[in-house]
């Protein structure tokens, strides 16, 4: 089973539409910015590297659905929304539900979402949960905070995702929800339902497609007749976009640039964000996956790390000195390899005080098992 | 084209009175949406929506792809929003297409979310046999609603019930699997005033729809009418049959059947959905765990065949329950 | 609800392929074959139309989708089959379940489906048809006429045709199956799965949509973002033809290109049937369908009769006469003003042969109701 | 790479038991088909299918998209010119992705076609809770299916009832879901030698797991080992039960439950399904039709509680069936 599969190396700029591209969305990033992007793209990883580690010491339950490797696409996407803004992240995506909640200046709004300590309840399986740990790690969702719980049916969420721009769209707003799917749940016969849903009413839902080239143990072409999962778009006549997945910069313009199309109301979109899963497909999966997938593959798959890229550019457009940039390098490790010390120590904080914020949570308790069956009647 | 009748002023079908319900809260509630396949500018397969659309606009009455998983995961986006969605099968068979939306996503949403997100959604469709309608027009699908925890099921059997019952379920905070019963939509017989006032009728609470001392018959929806046939070939011989009209089952009124097995210690379950894991069979099981001794009979339900709903008359009359199927299960239990 | 739908007015040819075309089917067809076609465009619509006054009549249960105005798809998809092709006609289809049976000379080759007897008693009820009626009308198949039986619920066989397909491929053989959807039917999650693994594997699965304008009360605008539902093929990166579905070459033509291109391996195409519904959804939406679509629209929807576009064709050929084209003549009427004069004797008498063996027929008996839930197991 | 194990030498766990029962099959039916997510170049999500791609090839092990109806579907496409067909539900809950296909095409389409099309498949997959998978990795959903006409429905609970079954069926001609209960795969104390020959085990006979005199459990799956140790508690009092695994639901061994009901007078029927609609619940019902007047005490379930399964260990354990749910619903009859 050999492929010739497009890796990261190739991605490129591509879409079906043929509108002008509005002015690149990185162009109104400041200094600071640049900076905190910086800062979240090392928190993503320190979250998972330090999750991989308790994991395996046996302290957490559950599967880890690795995101190394893919941060840019959470950071990328999630850097430029508005409080109001919707997202459902799936099994991959745990960093997105703190990450929307960590405020930079893009476009002067702030942003909303859960805490770290939350999300760091959500896997110690503490009461202090989104959802009481009632459902297992990236299962967690709260309309207060516009994120779609979503259930482990892949793809199930773009429907849902529909409904809610549908209900915006009435009240006057201009609410976008990104959507979050591997390339292997665009196969769902959801998928393709909620996008037309979402192409003939024009609503502002933009599926972003992690490409990472494998879905558990089945490559692309064994799940897809394109190479391109961007190209599901064309049968909807909707923009279907392709981003270098490892490049931050280039998945925020890209959603961006949808994600304001949607404002205007022109419509969903589809973000193809090419990348590799550096791992296995959860962690019980390392060790057979090191099989099922080509040595060569894997390494050149690992090979652009998305910290790696956006410090070059920094360091080229002289926002960090080469010294600055080599400070903290946890890019290229694997989490195994990595320690503390190769993390910002505030960054490193943030997740201390998140776990401790879970440990010192109490459990739920069984008798609460029954409760929340049915809700009161609204009056 | 309105479907507005005047209050308790004359009589009405259940079509017009579900209808009138869903007028009336889209009214009531500004936010309100339908969305469902030609509910628009059709107006509904059965004229259900007639009107609906020029009166409430097409952002608010939705003309849906053919999509029912759409469908039902759009209703729970809105819904989880606080905004009350009608969402329609065309026919209750189709549900199957959005079933995995239903069971999964809606129906567990509040308890996923340890009561945070609440979902004001009703899904409703015709429902039923004994129209020629084949396997796919002539489902009773309930059971497996009510296996899946978190989804109210509701079949009404009367126009008020209907009109009353909809609108609690707009009005309720969850999910809720409405089933019509399309050969009662029409059904002149059963033609009656709706109450006049917010006329709600509870979730949970059972209807007596005949009062009787000799044995019980628990059913709902159109099994109502063929337990009230044979009530009344078994009156002839001097049986009096008491009919509980359970209108929900998720809620079920379990003290109902209970009170009414206590004065006639003999109970008979009625659906017509196939035998194996129906609601009937769930009856004969509550049954026994709260009212056996005072069971002076078997239990015993009559139901559909273990087969699909076949189209030719004398095959679906074969397989779905009868009056005399009714009739004679009845007369077992009495001469037990 | 105005529409700028195009009609068949519009129909042209557009492919999402680059491949060449193959020459036209229909320079291999022999003057008797063009003669035969004819008789099959008649005998479609006469069929058609008799059940029209049947059931207007009172004496059939059940819905009749009238193909009236379609049958140059039916007859231009099924001419080029081989006998151990499969097809999965659907509600509006009826006539497709004998016209598979009635033997062309096309590439020499027999081919084989129900006799008109037996979809007679299908549509009568009788004991005698391929299902002894268990279900209605156009859900009747076996496996051994290469007809798929399908339920009520819309795409829900191209999944079917799929594994149909993957059998034959697996045994070496070069079995196409064409399935036939309404457009409506392409939002069915269930049309992107199977599709999708057609396009994996190379299926020789040819989707025909009958692209009449509307699904039941629903405009094509509210069930599709493009107007051409061909455009649907894009997303698996497979051949999407458009053709004027009134026109029983065109139809033909394009259909045998994408068999052909099926039978050689090089996998599934869709192929877009430009047509318009003569009338409501079914019988029983009649009166309805003229409040919900205008007056205009509708004559310009039937303005091209497919008898009348094939005799035209016939006459500048110089097969038919003027004089021999105008003989029968049942095109641009309603199925109520046409006669038995308007139709070729031979062709009133296969009709009413099929109708007779229906109505001599015994009803199916309560008594089998319960037979056949399980089968027997293979050994 | 290879899942043969030497006919009867070794003991081998469910798991093994039915990749063994797999390869032969794939081996002794050079047509049949397997088809499933990550079946063929993983092997499996837990492995069942491991090596199965190596020997018979891609074509005949297909890694399918993730697309569940187009696997049931593409399943009736294949069986319904002959070719048995194994299809894998990567966890049986995913089976709700597919269920019209199952429901409505696979399920029916012998009848509808008055016995003419056949279709020899399997979709089989990991069902169950006590693992700690939350919502959408526990479920028993069997129900659903058994409430759905033409459908076989198999549990089995030892590995030599999974390997027998999982022959029977796929050399049957019917669709079948089959439950393998994924906390039973690896379970060491039922190991057990797979008996030599070409061994099948009949549908619709259940297995009498153990002996007893005073009360009779009926059940299936995991279940069964709970019954075996409230057994046990139970024996310690004196207190002798009889347990009955049913290994296939449809078709179900009603002559198996009737006999030993004779023989105990209590029956308490158990499923880790919640409780409406429930097969247990269904159980309940057939006693009361059958044995009600054998009965000592009423007839009693024991089942999850009408909610999804959540993910959490304390809450988990709260509503699925514990082994002292077991065992005080036994006392009750007894002591009734
Ligand atoms: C409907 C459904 N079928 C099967 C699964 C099991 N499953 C979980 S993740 C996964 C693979 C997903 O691959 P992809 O979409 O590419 O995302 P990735 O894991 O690569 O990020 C599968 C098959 C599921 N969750 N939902
Ligand atoms: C899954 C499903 N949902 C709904 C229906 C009800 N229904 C039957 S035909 C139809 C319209 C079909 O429109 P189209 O596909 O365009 O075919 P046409 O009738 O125009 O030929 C609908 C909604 C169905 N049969 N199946
Ligand atoms: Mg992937
Ligand atoms: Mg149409």
């Amino acid at each position: 089973m050999n492929s010739k599969r497009s890796v990261v190396a190739n991605a490129g700029d591509k879409g079906t539409d043929t509108e002008q591209r509005p002015l690149r969305a990185r162009d109104g990033l400041s200094e600071q910015d640049h900076l905190e992007i910086l800062k979240q793209l090392y928190l993503a990883r320190y979250f998972d590297v330090r999750l991989i580690k308790e994991k395996r010491r046996g302290r957490l339950r559950g599967t880890l659905y690795s995101s190394h490797n893919q941060e840019a696409i959470l950071v990328g996407t999630l850097y430029g929304l508005r409080p109001s803004d919707w997202i459902s992240p799936i099994h991959r995506d745990m960093p997105a539900f703190f990450l929307k909640d960590l405020r930079g200046n893009w476009d002067n709004d702030d942003r909303m979402g859960m805490s770290i300590g939350e999300v760091c309840a959500q896997v110690w399986g503490r009461a202090t949960a989104p959802g009481r740990a009632r459902d297992n790690w990236s299962h967690i969702g709260d309309a207060s905070k516009g994120i779609i719980c979503s259930t482990s049916m892949l793809a199930g969420t773009i429907p849902v995702a529909a409904g809610v721009v549908y209900d915006a769209k009435l009240k006057g707003e201009d609410t976008v929800c990104l959507t979050y799917n591997g390339e292997g749940s665009t196969s769902q016969g959801v998928f393709h339902e909620a996008i037309n849903f979402a192409a003939i009413h024009k609503l502002a839902v933009v599926t972003i497609i992690e490409n990472n080239q494998w879905a558990y143990g089945t490559p692309l072409e064994l799940g897809s007749p394109v190479e391109d999962v961007a190209d599901r778009a064309k049968g909807y006549d909707i923009p279907g976009l392709i981003a270098d997945g490892q490049d931050v910069l280039d998945v925020l313009d890209k959603t961006m640039w949808a994600v304001e199309r949607g404002r205007a109301g022109k419509g969903p979109s589809l973000i193809e964000c090419k990348t590799f899963r550096a791992y296995g497909h959860g962690d019980h999966d390392d060790d057979r996956a090191a099989k099922y997938r080509g040595a060569d593959e894997v390494e050149k798959g690992r090979s652009r790390d998305p910290i790696a890229v956006f410090k070059k550019y920094l360091v080229e457009k002289g926002i960090l000195t080469k010294a600055e940039a080599k400070k903290y390098s946890p890019e290229g490790k694997h989490a195994n390899e990595t320690t503390d010390e190769d993390f910002p120590p505030d960054v490193v904080d943030i997740m201390k005080k998140g776990v401790e914020f879970a440990l010192d949570s109490p459990l739920p308790e069984a008798s609460e098992a029954t409760k929340w069956v049915f809700a009161e009647p609204r009056r | 084209m309105s479907a507005v009748i005047a209050e308790g002023t004359q009589t009405v079908n259940m079509l017009t009175a579900i209808k009138q319900a869903l007028f009336e809260e889209m009214e009531r509630e500004p936010g309100m949406v339908c969305i469902g396949e030609d509910i628009g500018i059709l107006g509904g397969a059965f004229g259900v929506t007639e009107g609906l659309q020029d009166r409430f606009g097409a952002e608010r009455v939705i003309d849906a792809p053919i999509s029912e998983a759409l469908i039902v995961g759009a209703a729970v986006g809105m819904s989880m929003r606080g905004r009350p969605v009608m969402a329609e099968m065309q026919f209750i068979d189709f549900i199957s297409c959005g079933f995995d939306q239903i069971v999964n996503n809606a129906a567990t949403m509040h308890y996923r979310t340890a009561g945070k997100v609440s979902l004001p959604m009703v899904i409703r469709g015709p429902s039923g046999g004994y129209g020629g309608g084949g396997p796919y027009h002539s489902q009773q699908n309930e059971a497996w609603f009510a296996h899946s925890p978190g989804l109210r099921v509701v079949c009404p059997s009367t126009p008020s019930d209907a009109y009353g019952l909809l609108k609690t379920c707009l009005r309720d905070n969850n999910p809720c699997i409405f089933y019509e019963v399309k050969e009662l939509y029409r059904k002149r017989e059963i033609e009656e005033q709706i109450p006049g006032g917010d006329y709600t009728v509870p979730l949970g609470k059972a209807r007596i729809a005949r009062e009787g001392s000799d044995l019980t018959f628990v059913t709902y929806g159109n099994m109502v009418y063929f337990c009230l046939e044979a009530a009344v070939k078994l009156a002839e011989e001097g049986i009096e049959a008491e009919i509980i009209d359970l209108r929900s089952l998720v809620p079920l009124d379990d003290e109902a059947i209970l009170n009414s097995i206590k004065k006639t210690n003999r109970v008979i379950a009625v659906n017509e959905a196939p035998m194996t894991c129906g609601f009937a069979g769930e009856i004969l099981a509550r049954v026994n765990e709260y009212a056996f001794e005072y069971l002076d009979a078997p239990p015993a339900r009559v139901t559909r065949t273990d087969t699909p709903v076949p189209w030719v008359k004398p095959l679906e009359l074969a397989v779905l329950p009868s009056v005399d199927d009714i009739y004679e299960a009845a007369k077992r239990a009495v001469n037990y």
